[in-house]
């Protein structure tokens, strides 16, 4: 147990490297510095422009560059955002709690959907409820997330006006406001970003789930419970689903990613201000600190996230009989 | 009468969880010219491995093997592929060991292709006559594996084998998959093409039952190892070790 | 028997559905030009045709810049399936490729693939293009192909991997060894028809992830830069009008979830024929 | 004489075809008894339909396949019975032991819990009572050291063993009927004489009625009074055994009798 842990510790580190070192590398090869484009206006004279690359170390060679950035990154520090006048450390201080809420949210209502839509579906196989629920979650799929984010903000937000379309409290002094109507506030400007993020993993959850089931239900122990006179119910909670869904959470930590990829369109859709968010703006600005922290993070979620789900699903999942 | 197949010593491993895992263990064992060696033992004894082992489709760790004087495991090359024609096997399982993408006729050809053993018209003339050999029609060679029986598939697995004419045959567990009629039947084959052909058979099975009427002789593997080896007569008489009684013991006794 | 898959593939309707509406949607790419009732970047009069509900004349409305919706949904196919296909297709021929390497040679060669596979699938792969188009600037189409297709191999090598070595155990491959056949002739003649309708899945499924992504590039104005039409960015058009003009985002969404929904419910059928013909007798 | 435990009138099996194509015969029209406390081989070649006849009595069988026919058991009509009322005979009064022991149990629940399950299906309440029934149970059948291996998964014990859980789950509610579906086939030949040997000791303790079902004469001719035997979905043969191994009469018996006679004989 503890080698495979320290074997899954060493490739989550593996992949953060990679990726830091290729993203890193690739900015170098990325015409541009924040000093050309951040401080604009053809009014700032160049001295200024170089200043300003010297005091953030913009001159020294990438080589150098590469491994004050990698100290500072073992340190934990994460550099100064030129663009938000911040330390990047603070900047996804705050993004980073508020994308966990978004993602958290939707993967946890995501997966129990979906998981009790296969339940339904695999106990009426082949009739009405399941046909039905296969239609709908094919349409889950079939729609990447940012396009029933923008369907949702379109009809439940813009015309109908049932939830805000953007942002993550409602003006006014939030503050001085109680705590719980604050929660209520914020899970109303939850609603639509985590239910479009959620809708899509509830069909991707119910799919893939369905199929395992369906496959188990054509096991010899499934024909044994049958036999004890157990009902269908029964036999399908106790018998089928502890052997069907282990395959699912594990297919859940490889979809993570694409997940955090859906989040962050989500998140500019809906300016709900993450990691997604931070990351464009980044993007625009040429804030090179806050790029690499943006993606780094986001791929060390995945990777978290991917661990853990792994994790479970070895722990949901003991040993299978591994004779021929 | 002299030894075909020579083995010594011979050790087959496979890596598991762990370390090693010794399927065969220090096995030593002639096959002689025109005989049917029966290899006998419980699932699991190594009886598989050894027959693979033999025809370097899975790798020995240590011993030797002698084909006819030649040391098999140091093949390579032209060499190997030499041997690959004089020594050749039938698995257990007539529907995994037909590949049920091709048709019956380009898996009987496939080692008269590979070998280049004959031109294309002389191949399909000689891939029917194979097929009328095993028992089946040369019009079968059109058809695929899943529109035959058990019996049949097991009929083409051998003719397939046949193409290349060998000397030796390793029958991996050939009948065991069959029903008792079908399995009375493709013995016979085998026999008739022993008779033949000259063909030297190493005969794999679990159950003693299966060899007593095509066996020369009887080696019984237990863990790995063979633990006895007589004339069948001999060993269905008096069986010296605990494996081979409690291998007869489980025939059953019909009370005629 | 690997012709009863596909066989049984066509006897599904929901299969033959989706292939119907996928051969479709490439007719309509392909004659975009003749089909397309308006040029595609015509805008006639940006005042007076500018946001038309659909009609006659426009049966899927007009832009903000007065294009007709319609001509550019169809010459947005070319654009959207060209660069999804082009994507696809490298990287399922990448990932085969790879896969069959890593399975065949095995060893250091395996080690390397199979590890490459594990670490680079961990990365969110929209997030890293992001990141890479955002930083070289915009990208022509070809570029796009490359980048999108070299990033979506993953999949397909470890299906492809996976379904090898599982071959390479079966009797059928030992008896073939004991032929003397040699690797490139098991690899040809058993194994690359036996996973060919693997692959087939593998690219269903490629291109039911790819299409979704480069209308997500262009959506953020990354991907294919107007005044070329592509799904992705007709919806940017339409962001800033959704409660005015509904048919902006509604003809591309249904164009790219029409095709997204097509190529899963084909891999679907594709898989459940493959399970039968296993299964069956 | 007395009603039989289990009575089978034209029985027949249907799979559906391939859409459209007509549906194809497994079983064309089935009958026989089978009495309180009797032993009853059926032998059948691979395809002779012998398994979807147990599955059948159960009410088991595949979607794909359709039973027709009338099965009368202790006077219920199972074919025409509701499935909640098939349930409630299932198990308890019906039990069946499959032919492959790994695959039959769930290999995610300890062995002891999946016998135990067979009391709860049929009203038992106190888990803690079940599981000490299914452990005197699993000691019977002689699982040694029953109180530690009830707490193992399948994959932990041998076939021998796994066969022997299977064994316990069947007969834990003391049913008037077992069906044995090639109880031996998937073991190695030395373990399938004493899987053999439990199952009729057992059988005699408990007065219970036996359909054993299998595709091995030796197997058969052992241990039954009666033989049926299958062929192309008809019984060709439904004699006493020693009859039966005697004097064949169909073609297809005398076949089977003849293939495996010699090597007995001089064994």
């Amino acid at each position: 147990m503890t080698r495979q842990l320290v074997a899954r510790l060493l490739h989550a580190i593996a992949v953060c490297a990679v990726v830091a070192t290729s993203v890193f590398v690739l900015l170098q090869f990325a015409p541009g510095d924040p000093f050309a484009t951040a401080l604009d206006g053809a009014d700032v004279p160049p001295s200024v422009r170089a200043e300003g690359r010297a005091r953030y170390g913009f001159d020294l060679p990438p080589g150098e560059r590469f491994a004050r950035w990698t100290g500072a990154l073992v340190r934990g520090e994460l550099g100064y955002s030129a663009s938000r006048h911040r330390a990047v450390a603070d900047v996804v201080g705050d993004a980073l709690p508020r994308t966990l809420l978004l993602v958290g949210v939707a993967l946890v209502l995501g997966f129990a959907a979906g998981v009790g839509i296969a339940l339904v579906q695999t106990r009426h196989h082949r009739r009405w409820q399941d046909r039905l629920f296969g239609v709908l979650t094919l349409g889950g799929v079939a729609m990447p997330e940012f396009l029933v984010a923008l369907l949702a903000m379109t009809w439940l937000g813009a015309r109908w006006r049932l939830f805000p379309v953007a942002g993550i409290g409602s003006l006014g002094d939030a503050a001085a406001w109680p705590v719980w109507e604050r929660i209520v506030d914020l899970l109303w400007h939850l609603a639509l970003p985590a239910g479009a993020l959620a809708l899509a993993v509830a069909s991707r959850v119910a799919r893939h789930q369905r199929a395992a089931l369906l496959g188990v239900m054509r096991e010899d122990y499934i024909r044994t419970a049958r036999a004890k006179g157990l009902g269908e119910w029964n036999v399908i909670v106790r018998h089928a689903l502890p052997n069907a869904i282990g395959p699912v959470i594990a297919l859940l930590g490889l979809a993570l990613p694409s997940l955090v990829g859906g989040a962050v369109l989500i998140e500019r859709i809906f300016g709900w201000p993450g990691m997604g968010l931070t990351l464009f703006d980044a993007l625009l600005a040429r804030d090179y600190p806050l790029i690499l922290a943006a993606v780094l993070l986001a791929t060390l979620l995945a990777v978290v996230a991917r661990t853990v789900t792994e994790a479970v699903a070895e722990f949901v999942v003991p040993r299978r009989a591994r004779e021929p | 009468m002299s030894a075909l197949l020579e083995i010594r010593d011979l050790v087959v491993e496979y890596a598991s969880r762990g370390g090693h895992t010794r399927a065969v263990d220090a096995v030593s064992l002639d096959v002689m010219h025109g005989e049917t060696l029966a290899l006998v033992g419980e699932s699991g004894s190594g009886k598989t491995s050894l027959g693979r082992a033999i025809l370097r489709l899975v790798p020995a760790a240590s011993g030797s093997v002698r084909f006819d004087g030649e040391d098999v495991l140091a093949l390579g090359g032209d060499a190997l592929r030499h041997f690959r024609r004089r020594a050749q096997v039938v698995f257990q399982d007539p529907k995994a060991s037909l590949d049920p993408r091709m048709c019956v006729g380009d898996v009987v050809r496939e080692g008269i292709d590979i070998h280049a053993l004959a031109t294309r018209q002389e191949a399909n003339r000689r891939v029917q006559r194979l097929l009328e050999e095993v028992g089946l029609s040369a019009a079968d060679a059109g058809r695929f594996p899943h529109e035959f029986s058990g019996g049949e598939r097991q009929r083409i697995a051998i003719a397939r084998a046949l193409a290349v004419e060998p000397e030796f045959l390793v029958l991996d567990e050939a009948v065991s998959a069959l029903d008792v009629l079908v399995r009375r039947q493709v013995l016979d084959l085998l026999g008739a093409l022993q008779a033949a052909r000259g063909l030297t058979y190493l005969f794999i099975a679990h159950d003693l039952a299966v060899v007593e009427r095509i066996a020369t002789r009887v080696a019984v593997m237990q863990q790995g190892r063979v633990v006895e080896c007589a004339p069948t007569a001999a060993l269905f008489a008096t069986p010296a070790s605990g494996a081979a009684q409690a291998l007869l013991a489980a025939i059953p006794r019909i009370p005629w | 028997m690997a012709a009863n898959a596909w066989r049984q593939l066509l006897d599904d309707r929901g299969a033959r559905a989706a292939i119907g509406v996928l051969g479709a949607a490439v007719l309509a790419a392909a004659f975009a030009p003749w089909i397309a009732p308006y040029d595609p970047t015509l805008q006639p009069d940006p005042v007076a045709l500018r946001l038309v509900a659909p009609s006659w004349q426009h049966p899927f409305g007009t832009d903000p810049f007065s294009r007709d919706v319609l001509s550019r949904v169809l010459h947005g196919a070319r654009v959207s399936l060209g660069v999804a296909t082009g994507a696809m297709l490298l990287s399922v021929t990448l990932g085969a490729a790879l896969g069959a390497l890593a399975a065949v040679v095995g060893g250091w060669v395996d080690g390397v693939v199979s590890g490459l596979v594990d670490v680079l699938i961990a990365m969110p792969r929209l997030l890293i293009v992001i990141a890479l188009v955002a930083t070289f600037g915009t990208l022509s189409p070809w570029w796009l192909i490359a980048l999108i297709g070299g990033s979506g191999w993953l999949t397909t090598a470890r299906i492809v991997r996976a379904e090898f070595r599982d071959h390479l155990q079966r009797e059928y491959v030992l008896a073939a060894r004991a032929l003397g056949a040699s690797r490139w002739r098991i690899i040809w003649h058993h194994l690359l028809p036996a996973v060919a309708p693997q692959l087939a899945v593998a690219a269903a499924l490629a291109l039911a992830a790819v299409i979704p992504l480069e209308a997500a590039l262009s959506f953020v104005g990354l991907g294919i830069q107007p005044p070329l039409p592509s799904w992705g960015n007709i919806l940017l058009d339409g962001t800033d009008y959704l409660t005015s003009a509904w048919w902006l985002v509604v003809f591309p969404v249904a164009a790219v979830s029409l095709t997204v929904g097509s190529a899963l419910v084909l891999a679907d059928r594709l898989r459940v024929a493959i399970a039968g013909e296993e299964h069956g007798p | 004489m007395n009603p039989p435990l289990l009575s089978v009138e034209r029985l027949q099996i249907d799979a559906e075809g391939a859409r459209g194509a007509a549906p194809t015969p497994i079983l064309r029209g089935v009958s026989f008894v089978v009495q309180p406390g009797e032993t009853v081989g059926v032998l059948g070649a691979s395809g002779s339909g012998k398994t979807s006849l147990a599955l059948s009595l159960l009410g088991l069988l595949p979607p794909a396949l359709t039973a027709r026919g009338r099965v009368l058991f202790e006077g219920h009509e199972l074919l025409a019975a509701s499935r909640g009322a098939r349930r409630a005979l299932r198990g308890r009064r019906l039990s069946i032991v499959f032919q492959e022991p790994l695959t039959a149990l769930n290999p995610r629940m300890r062995v002891g819990v999946q016998v135990a399950e067979m009391a709860c299906a049929h009203g038992e309440r106190d888990a803690r009572r079940a599981m000490q029934g299914a452990v005197d149970m699993l000691g019977r059948v002689g699982l040694a050291e029953a109180e530690v291996r009830a707490q193992r998964y399948p994959h932990e014990l041998s076939g021998g063993e796994r066969q022997r859980v299977l064994l316990a789950m069947a007969l834990l509610l003391d049913p008037a009927l077992l069906i044995a579906d090639e109880p031996t086939s998937a073991l190695d030949v030395t373990v399938q004489a004493q899987v053999l040997q439990l199952l009729h000791a057992q059988q005699r303790e408990r007065g219970m009625a036996l359909l054993l079902v299998s595709h091995d004469l030796g197997v058969i001719a052992t241990s039954c009074e009666r033989t049926i035997v299958l062929h192309d979905g008809l019984v060709v043969e439904d004699v006493p055994t020693h009859q039966f191994l005697s004097a064949p009469e169909h073609a297809q018996a005398r076949a089977l009798v003849d293939a495996v006679r010699p090597a007995v004989r001089s064994a």
